[in-house]
């Protein structure tokens, strides 16, 4: 059985293209690993992040696999599977920008991609101008440029352009992690509609599987022995 | 002799149920217009029809859209101003190229129009936004307008060029003869024919403009549709949000449209 | 004036163009085989008139019969009709799309169904008729103003009509070229044709006409024989109209 | 009498060394021409050497580049070429439904035109991709190439209906007048001769089309331009990318636009 | 022929256009006050001659001296020359965005920074002189050609030009508009202005004409008094050629 999956290949590592055009990363494998757990082959589309959502409701596919967090709002518009990874927020900025709480951020720019729960808790932020971008990595060349005076995004995406890429990494830095209340975790999203239940049940079940035989932290392993 | 030259009338034959048929018409003076401007009417009384009946029928998605974007509006409206502005002096010092006498002069605006037409503007707005980006630090807005800028000053080049060139040789013989120099020619005899032959393209460039600042939402800037695509990307109100996007775009360039017409027909009366 | 068996029999027709009245209550039958020239200063309603006979103008009042059809009702094939009805233009309007032999053959192969050679064998013959045969295979622009008008009243001929309409056809061409034309119109008329010409050239009128019509404002003013025009018109509009042009 | 008429010859006047000049120059028969010729020859074979440049001194990111481009290049294409198909479609019923007789055949055409002009054709795509996406279950490809065809359908239905409106009306009735329907006159007697009309601007929204094809990237539709941001968004080589992007459609529209230019000359002659 | 004093003075002057030679080794002297008037057939070069004298021309090879300053020279400046050189268009070229007043002000106050006041005073002096002063005021699409080139001469005096250079002044007029402009053009004549003036008008070159200068094929053919030219001209060209406008 194929189940085709939405992926915004634009958020390293979890997910992006490699030279041959294909989407690898972190969620890749792990959907792989699943499908093999659950039985179901695992067809991942590059989607643009903007619209995935819009994508997902119109039925252009069954799932989306992009690094989504579980927020309140998003689970009143679709399903969501068990969380499969936990996320913060970080705060990537200049190196030497004295920047280093919440508060040093005030009356500065944010920027952020569009949708992302990085553009939320910027937006969130007192005194802060909230700045979206179409993909992550956008704003962070902004950032680069001195455009904008932060990004706000998922903590791996943070660690893999501010500590992996040479040369982002020789000027940015993660400042701090944004404090939250609530934890956050990505979940896998689902239409609201009988296949998509059908769907949930399936991906659960083979992410319970592959959590309990240890493939799990093996991939995790792969992706972020770095840290 | 008594007539010579063909009827110039034609009359309807109503006689046909055919879905096409070849306009044979009289009763309207002008078709074209009368029926472009029935299309109008309908399209601009409609566009606001709709927004109003929207907005007041259902204000959960439609009164908060529309809540949300009036900043847009105004950045929209902005760059259009700014990107007009340095596009029509641009297109000025091109025109004035594109007519020289001076070959190299003439080559380099004659590349630049062909350069500029010949790439996507959403690829410029890329390349000057992102490419660039690193070696020219400038602002964003600065930067959308610099790209759109540059692009439109080519299509507003031709447009001067065409406009200079409407203006008959005896105008220059007779300036030049009097003991104008080419530059005085140019601005005080030329220049100031030309802008009716210039102004109508100009109004439509500025409408094609307005409707281009929507390229920027991707440089996030924070244009009108930029602001719709983020209220949509956080409530999923996609088909609400983009809806009234559209009917507030078609009510502006409808507006600016009836503006351009309206000064077309007065130009060339008097 | 009415004779049995008209087959033009136009009653009462009035035209308007907005305000301006372009046909006032004029009445004319044309009977089988008449040439009928109708002669009138620019604006009588000359042409529309000729035009109202096959519907190129739909008239306001009034009733126009062609062969027995009520040409001005709306359950009449307008289109059938009018392949009855043979009309040449002031200004030629030949298809400059296609060769001659093309602007003959199209509309009886399109609109009679006539095989291809039928088709090109009639034309041939039509433009043996009219002096261009050797022309057949040129597009109308490589021809001089006489030769399009008459490869358009062959284009006409081809469709055998009944009755032919000419609207001025030589005042669009140079001198030299009127007498080709009006030579081709005088075998037509001497074939039988029906025949009703707008024409200024008197000359044509005089030896063909059955009957000349002076038209005026709209109006018929006056009917009669060529010689009855040339010799001793009655309405002084009439007069004043061939002092000048004569 | 012998002379009645201006000369209309005029003599460069290289005298003055100012930067813009008033052309007067004689020299060249065609200066609009030649100069636009020039500049053709320079953007063309400068973009050229510019990409072999790149792709040979610097193979690492160029040949990358290049070889990641080849199949959106191929996307562009298709959905240029299905785009300019069924807008050529719409455009030909648009341009007949504007010269109908038939008032509601003509406002419905002419409300299509002013509505589709009237809005950003970007917010367009946003609209038949994401808005409509919900009632429309198509795939994207198919979208794109449906919003792009309404799109253009407009614009070509203008160049239909002027092709059809240069067609002298004596054609109209000599037409009617054999006896062939108003659908016959329009397709046996119009339309053939309108297509020289029609071609040449035809030939430039192909050009126009192609360009704004780049927008369909922000659809996740992995044209070249999508390809390049993909690129880039991994690799971090925005400059590059962006560079030879722009320097692969300025090949491609040069060329095109030669084609064009060469195929109005053509038709102008015979 | 040459007497002390040439204002202008144009020697072997040759000016190719491509391949066609329009003047051939043309030399002429104009003194001070000396009315010359050029005829010949179309094409001879007879505008390219006077267009060379204020350099809307180029020449190819010799000099034309004006007022002692060789206008060829790369370093003369010759919008200064051009403003001793009136010169009058077949097609008026009035400046249709500029009032009559405006046409006549426009090139003192810009180029030699006269007050308005004193550039208004001036223009309405010579609109007075030239027969129309009431459409100071008037756009110049308002008025008739001849009103048209009458304003054109007065745009052309208002700059005090020491000479008048005149390209076919009349030929674009209807007949009855081309004696008003004849008129001023005679009036000053008398005024003691220097004139050059291509024209088939005979009967002013007869009358204001010191000098009569035909050119054929880019070549002066024969100069003389008017006398000269219409009593007993020399050259068998000469001879068709006024046998043909006469
Ligand atoms: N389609 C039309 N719309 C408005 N007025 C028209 C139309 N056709 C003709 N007219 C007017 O109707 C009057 C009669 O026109 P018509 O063409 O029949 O005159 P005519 O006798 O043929 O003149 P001519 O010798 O100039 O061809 C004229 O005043 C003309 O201007
Ligand atoms: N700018 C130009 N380029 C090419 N040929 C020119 C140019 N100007 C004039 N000629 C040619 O030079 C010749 C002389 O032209 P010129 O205008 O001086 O003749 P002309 O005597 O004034 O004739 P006319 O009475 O028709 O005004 C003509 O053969 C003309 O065609
Ligand atoms: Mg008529
Ligand atoms: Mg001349």
């Amino acid at each position: 059985k194929d189940i085709v999956i939405a992926s915004d290949a634009t958020w390293p590592p979890m997910e992006m293209l490699d030279s041959s055009k294909k989407v690898v990363g972190f969620a890749p494998d792990l959907l792989q690993a699943i499908g093999k757990a659950a039985g179901f082959n695992p067809v991942i589309k590059n989607v643009a992040w903007d619209g995935i959502f819009a994508g997902l409701i119109a039925g252009k596919y069954d799932m989306v696999s992009s690094s989504v967090s579980i927020t309140d709002e998003r689970k009143n518009a679709m399903l969501f599977s068990e969380p499969y990874f936990e996320v913060k927020q970080a705060v990537i900025v200049q190196k030497g920008s004295g920047i280093k709480s919440a508060a040093d951020l005030t009356g500065k720019t944010v920027g952020a991609q569009i949708g992302t729960t990085g553009y939320f808790a910027a937006k969130a932020l007192k005194g802060v101008t909230a700045k979206t971008y179409d993909e992550v990595g956008l704003a962070i060349e902004d950032l680069y440029s001195g455009r904008i005076n932060a990004v706000s995004c998922d903590d791996p995406v943070a660690a893999n352009y501010a500590l992996l890429q040479p040369e982002y990494s020789d000027k940015l830095e993660i400042a701090f992690i944004l404090p939250s209340e609530e934890k956050e975790y990505y979940g896998f999203a689902f239409p609201k509609n009988k296949k998509g239940e059908e769907n949930v049940a399936l991906v659960n079940k083979g992410l319970a599987k592959i959590k309990a035989d240890g493939t799990y932290d093996a991939i995790v392993k792969k992706w972020f022995s770095a840290k | 002799m008594f007539s010579s030259t063909g009827n110039p009338y034609f009359t309807a034959m109503p006689e046909d149920r055919m879905q096409f048929e070849i306009t044979e018409g009289s009763a309207i003076k002008h078709p074209r217009y009368s029926g472009l401007l029935n299309a109008w009417t309908l399209s601009f009384v409609g566009a606001l029809v709709a927004i109003l009946y929207l907005v007041y029928s259902r204000p959960d998605p439609y009164w908060r859209i529309l809540k949300f974007l009036p900043d847009g509006i105004l950045v929209t409206f902005q760059v259009t101003t700014a990107s007009i502005f340095f596009a029509l002096l641009l297109g000025l010092l091109t025109g004035l190229g594109r007519v020289s006498g001076n070959r190299i002069v003439n080559v380099v605006a004659s590349t630049y129009v062909e350069v500029v037409r010949g790439i996507p503007l959403l690829v410029q707005l890329f390349y000057v936004y992102y490419a660039l980006g690193r070696y020219l630090q400038v602002p964003d807005m600065v930067a959308a307008v610099l790209a759109m800028s540059v692009c439109y000053g080519a299509y507003m080049g031709e447009i001067f060029r065409a406009g200079i060139q409407s203006i008959d040789k005896g105008q220059t013989e007779a300036a030049r003869s009097l003991g104008f120099s080419k530059r005085q020619t140019m601005f005080l005899v030329i220049l100031p024919q030309a802008w009716r032959t210039i102004l109508p393209p100009v109004g439509n460039e500025f409408i094609m403009l307005l409707k281009d600042t929507s390229l920027v939402s991707i440089l996030a800037v924070t244009d009108m549709l930029r602001r719709g695509r983020e209220f949509a990307s956080e409530t999923f109100y996609y088909f609400e949000t983009y809806t009234l996007i559209a009917l507030i775009y078609l009510v502006i360039t409808l507006l600016l449209s009836r503006g351009v017409a309206h000064m077309e027909r007065r130009l060339s009366y008097d | 004036m009415t004779k049995a068996e008209p087959i033009i029999s136009i009653r009462d027709v009035r035209k308007f163009f907005g305000q301006l009245q372009a046909l006032r209550n004029v009445s004319l039958d044309v009977r089988k085989g008449e040439k009928v020239v109708i002669i009138g200063p620019s604006g009588s309603g000359k042409s529309t008139l000729l035009r109202a006979i096959n519907r190129l103008e739909e008239v306001d009042a009034g009733q126009i019969v062609v062969d027995g059809q009520n040409i001005c009702s709306p359950e009449v094939d307008i289109n059938l009709m009018r392949q009855e009805l043979g009309m040449v233009f002031q200004s030629f309007n030949l298809f400059p799309h296609k060769t001659v032999l093309e602007n003959l053959t199209m509309a009886p192969m399109k609109l009679k169904n006539i095989p291809r050679e039928q088709a090109e064998a009639k034309a041939m013959e039509l433009l043996e008729r009219v002096g261009i045969k050797e022309k057949a295979s040129v597009y109308p622009r490589k021809l001089s103003g006489g030769q399009q008008q008459r490869v358009a009243i062959a284009r006409a001929l081809a469709m055998n009509p009944k009755i032919m309409l000419f609207d001025e056809p030589t005042s669009a061409l140079d001198p030299e070229m009127i007498g080709e034309v009006l030579d081709v119109m005088k075998v037509l008329a001497r074939s039988g044709m029906t025949m009703v010409v707008v024409t200024h050239e008197m000359g044509f009128a005089r030896e063909v006409a059955d009957r000349v019509i002076f038209m005026d404002h709209g109006e018929i003013i006056e009917t009669g024989t060529p010689e009855h025009f040339f010799v001793n018109p009655e309405h002084e509009r009439t007069k004043l109209f061939l002092s000048q042009i004569l």
